[in-house]
């Protein structure tokens, strides 16, 4: 077992039912029709998986906010509140959808799509559990990375498009924000390509299975801690969290990028977001934290307790998130950029280096 | 590279302008060209009402013009009518004030602190702040009945005495704000981001913050440490132990340590307060007041006439409120309505040098600076 | 209704006590009356614009309710007793309404917090035209209600149901936060009883 | 000696008179010559303008200026008088940069023009308002109303048909 779609046909053999449905389509020499069936309920299952977090992760997000805060947060719609993004979600379909009449239409219609198919794209190589992949794409980390750097041109368009001034400052600062931090990003996730030799994300997890003298996981935190704390600070700067959302900035920018979007648009917007603090706190989960590694507990399928421990270390990546936003201001852009040319950059490429000295001279 | 010029309105609807102001900034890019300020989008033409009403009807829209002190302006024009009228005012009723003046004090830079932070995107800390305001509030509640407009100190003294009960609470308020500052001061202080964006920001020299007027902590940042609770002690403040805060860099950092440095010293004035407070009677009745009713104790407030005529004449009072210096002139023509009712605002004063501080800078900056000037729009627009 | 309009509150009518005049049904029409469907059907489109939609109506306003997020506009004096609302005493998180937007593109409440003066007035009425229908205001504070203690002076309009429709007044001056919670609930209440036609102009 | 005889000893001519605001030494000076006495002033350690205030007396404006020095603690008050329908008096923005928008202010409420100004226009009002408020004479009846003209900027009107929902 490799991914999800042989999963899939391994419970139905399971079952006993798989060679009945292959009977049914065989005859006629349609197998790519159960193919293309399977692969569907496999990317249903993702939608609705990304949905239903993005609106826990939103419940959440009120409720970490809250707590810190010493408040109680939502609480009247359902019990604790969790009907909240629901309803939420519920009234901005019911929203009337304003197009503003100076905007480039087509284009302002078109952004919020692309950013939240990019933010979907990444699961995609993302391991949630033991063969729990949709696809284990050789290039797995290579192609998140190029997937996410995709965001930033739906932001500029959506600036663009609102003819604001406003959404257009928020767009400039989100794209050189993205264009800065990439590269640290990529830079401190080839360390561990380096350790791994393949960019398969199903290969890095591997990696880090076991354990030295039976205590400390083999994680890549444990050699790479530079770089896993240039990865989280990039990271953060990615999603565009507190302190470095300069995209949405509220106290400068009123709303940012998306200042005029509004009904579904915007909840388009507040999906992708969400969507992507999630697939982002995965990656650092899987490259830097062991992945869906943990230990096995006996009677029960490592498929559920690697999910698991993944949505566990997940979870906890986000809540570290949440909690930074809640305690730190936000920066400056331009002191932003200045961390990452000046400081972020050079500790990366010095990261690298030594690494690959390490790794030559067998150390490590 | 030369670039056009980007034409922003910032306001009056926008989430840190603190209410109803304006910039109309002139940008090259994210730098901040030229930044005009556009007023009186909360004009509510106060002092003109001023004319329109007797001296006592003129006192609650007093409340209304620093909405978060309301009291020192209450103080301040009630101290105008008080020299005006030549009215002596009870010891233990100046007490009063001067204990309600410093706790709004406290609850002013809460405020003031809480936005700025909340500006700079960490809403925590007003989250925080207003938790302890609001049991402030509740003392205020206590003592006059209202949270906010508070109507409270009059001519001759103040409307009612301590409540039963009010020491023990104020008392418990106290020791618990000395836990809340020091939280503050290490959510804020020591934070790697948040001196980022304020130290060097929006710097006034000294000379400069003099000659452009202005006043309060927004001064005392810039290393002039003058304070007109020392300078001109009005009330009990030559009786009392505390020191005028200063800091010398003049800039965004030094003037919100001010702040935090001015609660701790209200924090001490309060105390010697409360354990100085003398019991007496807290209205006056001399001259425009009438002795008490027989069978109400002394304390109790007494009547003091609605409607009174202050001799002709005119007078100007200030006070070092929350803000700044806080002036009232009068004239008074002899009637029971003032002539003209001139108020001297902190704020608006203080905005002044606004526009000059933030030039060059970009509009993370301008917010910074502008939230460490602390003002209110009701007291600038009036 | 005249143009701009203002909202009709929606009427509610107890389908159980309309009953049509009994009589011989002869016509295809009146024999359909009988059955009182049509009698329903006119009670429901009365009530809520479309029998069709009253249940979609619940759902929605149920999700109207719950999640109103107010734009960040304070004018005056109310406007602090507004954050007073929204931090951590009073709280009204509670009704998922923490979520301030400064965006009045992505907000559905507006709270008119304060004075409106003469000039700030055609800015109030612009930011409520910025807002998404369904959208509703509440007033709050004498100020905003009647122009209260500045009621006399040259430069204050006098209540800003002049210039917007107002759905809530919460008199004060300024109101606590206790007054300010029983507007929105009593805002809430109104919003459950609101017709998929009131809300979307359809019963003009 | 208060500042007030010291400012009269300095600038006799300047000078007409000197008395007491409540508590606070008063020199009444001739609008000709106030710029020189305001200096003369700043000179003698006054180095803040507290607040400048115009009050209409129907037959004549008069202009407050508030005065303290920091250094001695001293007041002092400075009194113009004006020609009640056109009251013109030179700014004092060249001495103190405080003084800009206290006289604007002035000018917006109560119709005293600076000469010198940079800028003297409305600044609690919007541009084109008719009357000065803080006069005696202003008219209250007549409502006016505000609406956005280009680039969010105020235009006054008395009609205000398309702000008002119904008349």
């Amino acid at each position: 077992m490799t991914n999800a779609y042989e999963l899939i046909i391994n419970i139905l053999t399971a079952l006993g039912v798989y060679d009945m449905i292959l009977d049914m389509f065989k005859p006629s020499g349609t197998e790519f029709v159960l193919k293309l069936i399977i692969v569907v309920i496999e990317l249903a299952v993702l939608f609705a998986f990304v949905l239903v977090t993005v609106m826990f992760l939103t419940w959440m997000e009120r409720k970490v906010v809250a707590m810190v805060q010493s408040r109680y947060g939502p609480m009247v719609t359902g019990p604790r509140g969790l009907l909240q993004p629901v309803m939420d979600g519920v009234k901005l379909i019911g929203k009337e959808d304003i197009v503003p009449a100076k905007a480039d239409k087509f284009v302002f219609n078109l952004a919020p799509y692309l950013a939240f198919v990019p933010a979907l794209l990444v699961f995609i190589p993302l391991p949630f559990g033991e063969s729990l992949i949709i696809s284990d794409l050789r290039v797995g980390l290579l192609y998140i990375i190029a997937i996410s750097a995709l965001t930033p041109i739906s932001i500029l368009l959506a600036g663009w498009a609102s003819n604001n001034k406003y959404t257009l400052m928020g767009a400039m600062r989100a794209v050189a924000q993205d264009i800065s931090y990439t590269i640290p990003l990529a830079l401190a996730a080839i360390t561990v390509v380096m350790f791994t030799g393949s960019l398969s994300t199903v290969d890095i997890v591997s990696a880090q299975s076991g354990t030295w003298f039976g205590i400390i996981p083999k994680w890549f935190i444990f050699i790479q801690p530079l770089g896993f704390l240039l990865f989280l600070i990039a990271s953060i700067a990615e999603m565009g969290r507190i302190p470095f959302d300069f995209q949405e900035s509220e106290s400068e920018l009123v709303a940012g990028f998306f200042t005029e979007y509004s009904g579904m648009k915007f909840a388009m917007y507040f999906l992708a977001e969400y969507a992507h603090l999630f697939a982002v706190s995965g990656i650092l989960v899987t490259i830097f934290l062991g992945g869906w590694n943990g230990p096995v507990l006996p009677g029960i399928p490592v498929v559920i307790t690697s999910l698991v421990y993944f949505l566990l270390k997940t979870y906890a990546v986000v809540f570290f998130a949440m909690w930074l936003r809640d305690t730190v201001p936000r920066m400056r852009i331009d002191q932003l950029l200045n961390i990452g040319w000046k400081i972020m950059i050079p500790l990366a490429l010095l990261n690298l280096l030594v690494t690959g000295f390490l790794i030559t001279a067998g150390v490590i | 590279m030369q670039t056009d010029e980007l034409l922003i309105n910032m306001g009056p609807v926008h989430p840190s302008t603190h209410g109803v102001l304006r910039f109309k900034l002139r940008m090259d890019g994210e730098i901040i060209k030229d930044c005009q300020l556009v007023l009186g989008y909360l004009h509510r033409g106060t002092e003109k009402l001023g004319e329109m009403k007797t001296y006592q009807q003129v006192l609650p829209y007093t409340d209304r013009l620093d909405y978060i002190s309301a009291f020192p302006n209450n103080y301040c024009y009630v101290k105008a009518i008080e020299e005006l009228a030549g009215i002596e005012v009870p010891l233990r009723a100046e007490y009063i004030r001067v204990l309600v003046m410093e706790l709004n004090r406290i609850v002013n830079h809460i405020v003031s602190i809480g936005s700025l932070l909340m500006d700079l995107g960490a809403a925590t800390m007003i989250m925080w702040g207003f938790r302890e305001r609001e049991k402030a509030l509740q003392l205020f509640e206590m003592l006059c009945g209202a949270r906010m407009t508070f109507n409270y100190i009059k001519p001759g003294g103040v409307r009612e005495d301590l409540p039963e009960g009010f020491i023990p609470k104020l008392n418990e308020f106290l020791e618990e704000m000395e836990m809340r500052i020091k939280d503050y001061e290490q959510l804020i202080n020591s934070n790697e981001i948040f001196l980022m964006r304020m130290n060097g920001i929006g710097v006034i020299s000294a000379k400069d913050a003099i000659n452009h007027g202005l006043t309060g902590p927004t001064l005392r940042g810039s290393g002039v440490n003058h304070d007109l609770r020392k300078l001109e002690p009005y009330s009990i403040y030559h009786d009392l132990d505390f020191k005028a805060c200063s800091r010398p860099e003049g800039d965004s950092y030094a003037r919100y340590m001010v702040r935090i440095d001015e609660m701790w010293e209200s924090l001490h004035i309060l105390r010697q307060v409360v354990d100085t407070m003398p019991e007496a009677k807290v209205i006056s009745t001399s001259k425009y007041g009438v002795a008490p009713m027989t069978g109400v104790p002394s304390t109790v407030s007494t009547y003091f006439p609605r409607i009174f005529t202050p001799p002709a004449g005119e007078v100007y009072t200030r006070i070092e409120a929350p803000k700044g210096e806080l002036g009232f002139y009068i004239a008074s023509d002899g009637s029971t309505k003032p002539y003209r009712v001139k108020i001297r605002s902190p704020s608006f004063c203080n905005l002044t040098a606004l526009s000059g501080m933030v030039k060059g800078l970009k509009i993370p900056d301008l917010i910074a600076a502008f939230g460490t000037m602390d003002i209110v729009l009701g007291d600038v627009d009036r | 209704m005249e143009k701009g309009g203002f909202r009709v509150d929606s009427v509610t009518i107890d389908t159980t006590k309309i009953k049509p005049v009994r009589k011989t049904p002869e016509t295809a029409i009146e024999k359909l009356e009988d059955t009182g469907l049509i009698s329903t059907l006119l009670a429901a489109r009365e009530r809520e614009g479309s029998i069709l939609f009253s249940t979609i109506d619940q759902v929605f306003n149920w999700a109207r309710l719950s999640s109103l997020w107010p734009v960040t506009s304070g004018l005056a004096c109310c406007a602090i007793e507004m954050m007073g609302v929204a931090m951590a005493h009073h709280d009204i998180a509670r009704f998922g309404m923490e979520i301030f937007r400064a965006s009045p593109r992505q907000a559905d409440l507006m709270f008119v917090a304060g004075t409106v003066t003469k000039r700030m007035a055609p800015r109030v009425k612009q930011l409520y035209e910025m807002m998404p229908d369904p959208k509703w205001v509440i007033s709050v504070g004498s100020c905003a209600n009647t122009g209260g203690p500045y009621h006399d002076s040259y430069s204050v309009l006098k209540g800003v149901d002049n210039i917007i429709p107002v759905d809530v007044y919460i008199p004060g001056c300024p109101p606590r936060p206790e007054a300010w919670l029983y507007g929105i609930i009593q805002l809430r209440e109104k919003i459950k009883n609101e017709g998929y036609g009131a809300t979307w102009g359809l019963d003009k | 000696m208060n500042a007030a005889e010291e400012l009269k000893k300095a600038l006799p001519d300047a000078v007409t008179k000197i008395g007491m605001q409540c508590n606070k030494p008063e020199a009444t000076v001739k609008k000709e010559d106030l710029l020189d006495a305001a200096a003369k002033a700043q000179e003698l350690g006054f180095d803040q303008l507290s607040v400048i205030t115009g009050v209409d007396y129907e037959d004549r404006v008069e202009v407050i200026y508030n005065l303290f020095s920091y250094e001695n603690k001293h007041n002092l008050v400075l009194k113009v008088i004006l020609d009640h329908d056109n009251p013109e008096v030179d700014s004092l923005t060249t001495l103190w940069k405080g003084a800009d928008w206290l006289e604007r202010e002035t000018y917006d409420l109560v119709g005293i023009k600076f000469t010198g100004h940079p800028n003297l226009t409305r600044i609690l009002l919007p541009e084109g308002w008719n009357g000065h408020p803080l006069r005696k004479d202003y008219d209250m009846e007549t409502e006016q109303f505000v609406t956005i003209g280009e680039d969010g900027d105020d235009v006054v009107s008395t009609d205000g048909s398309n702000l008002l929902r119904r008349k």
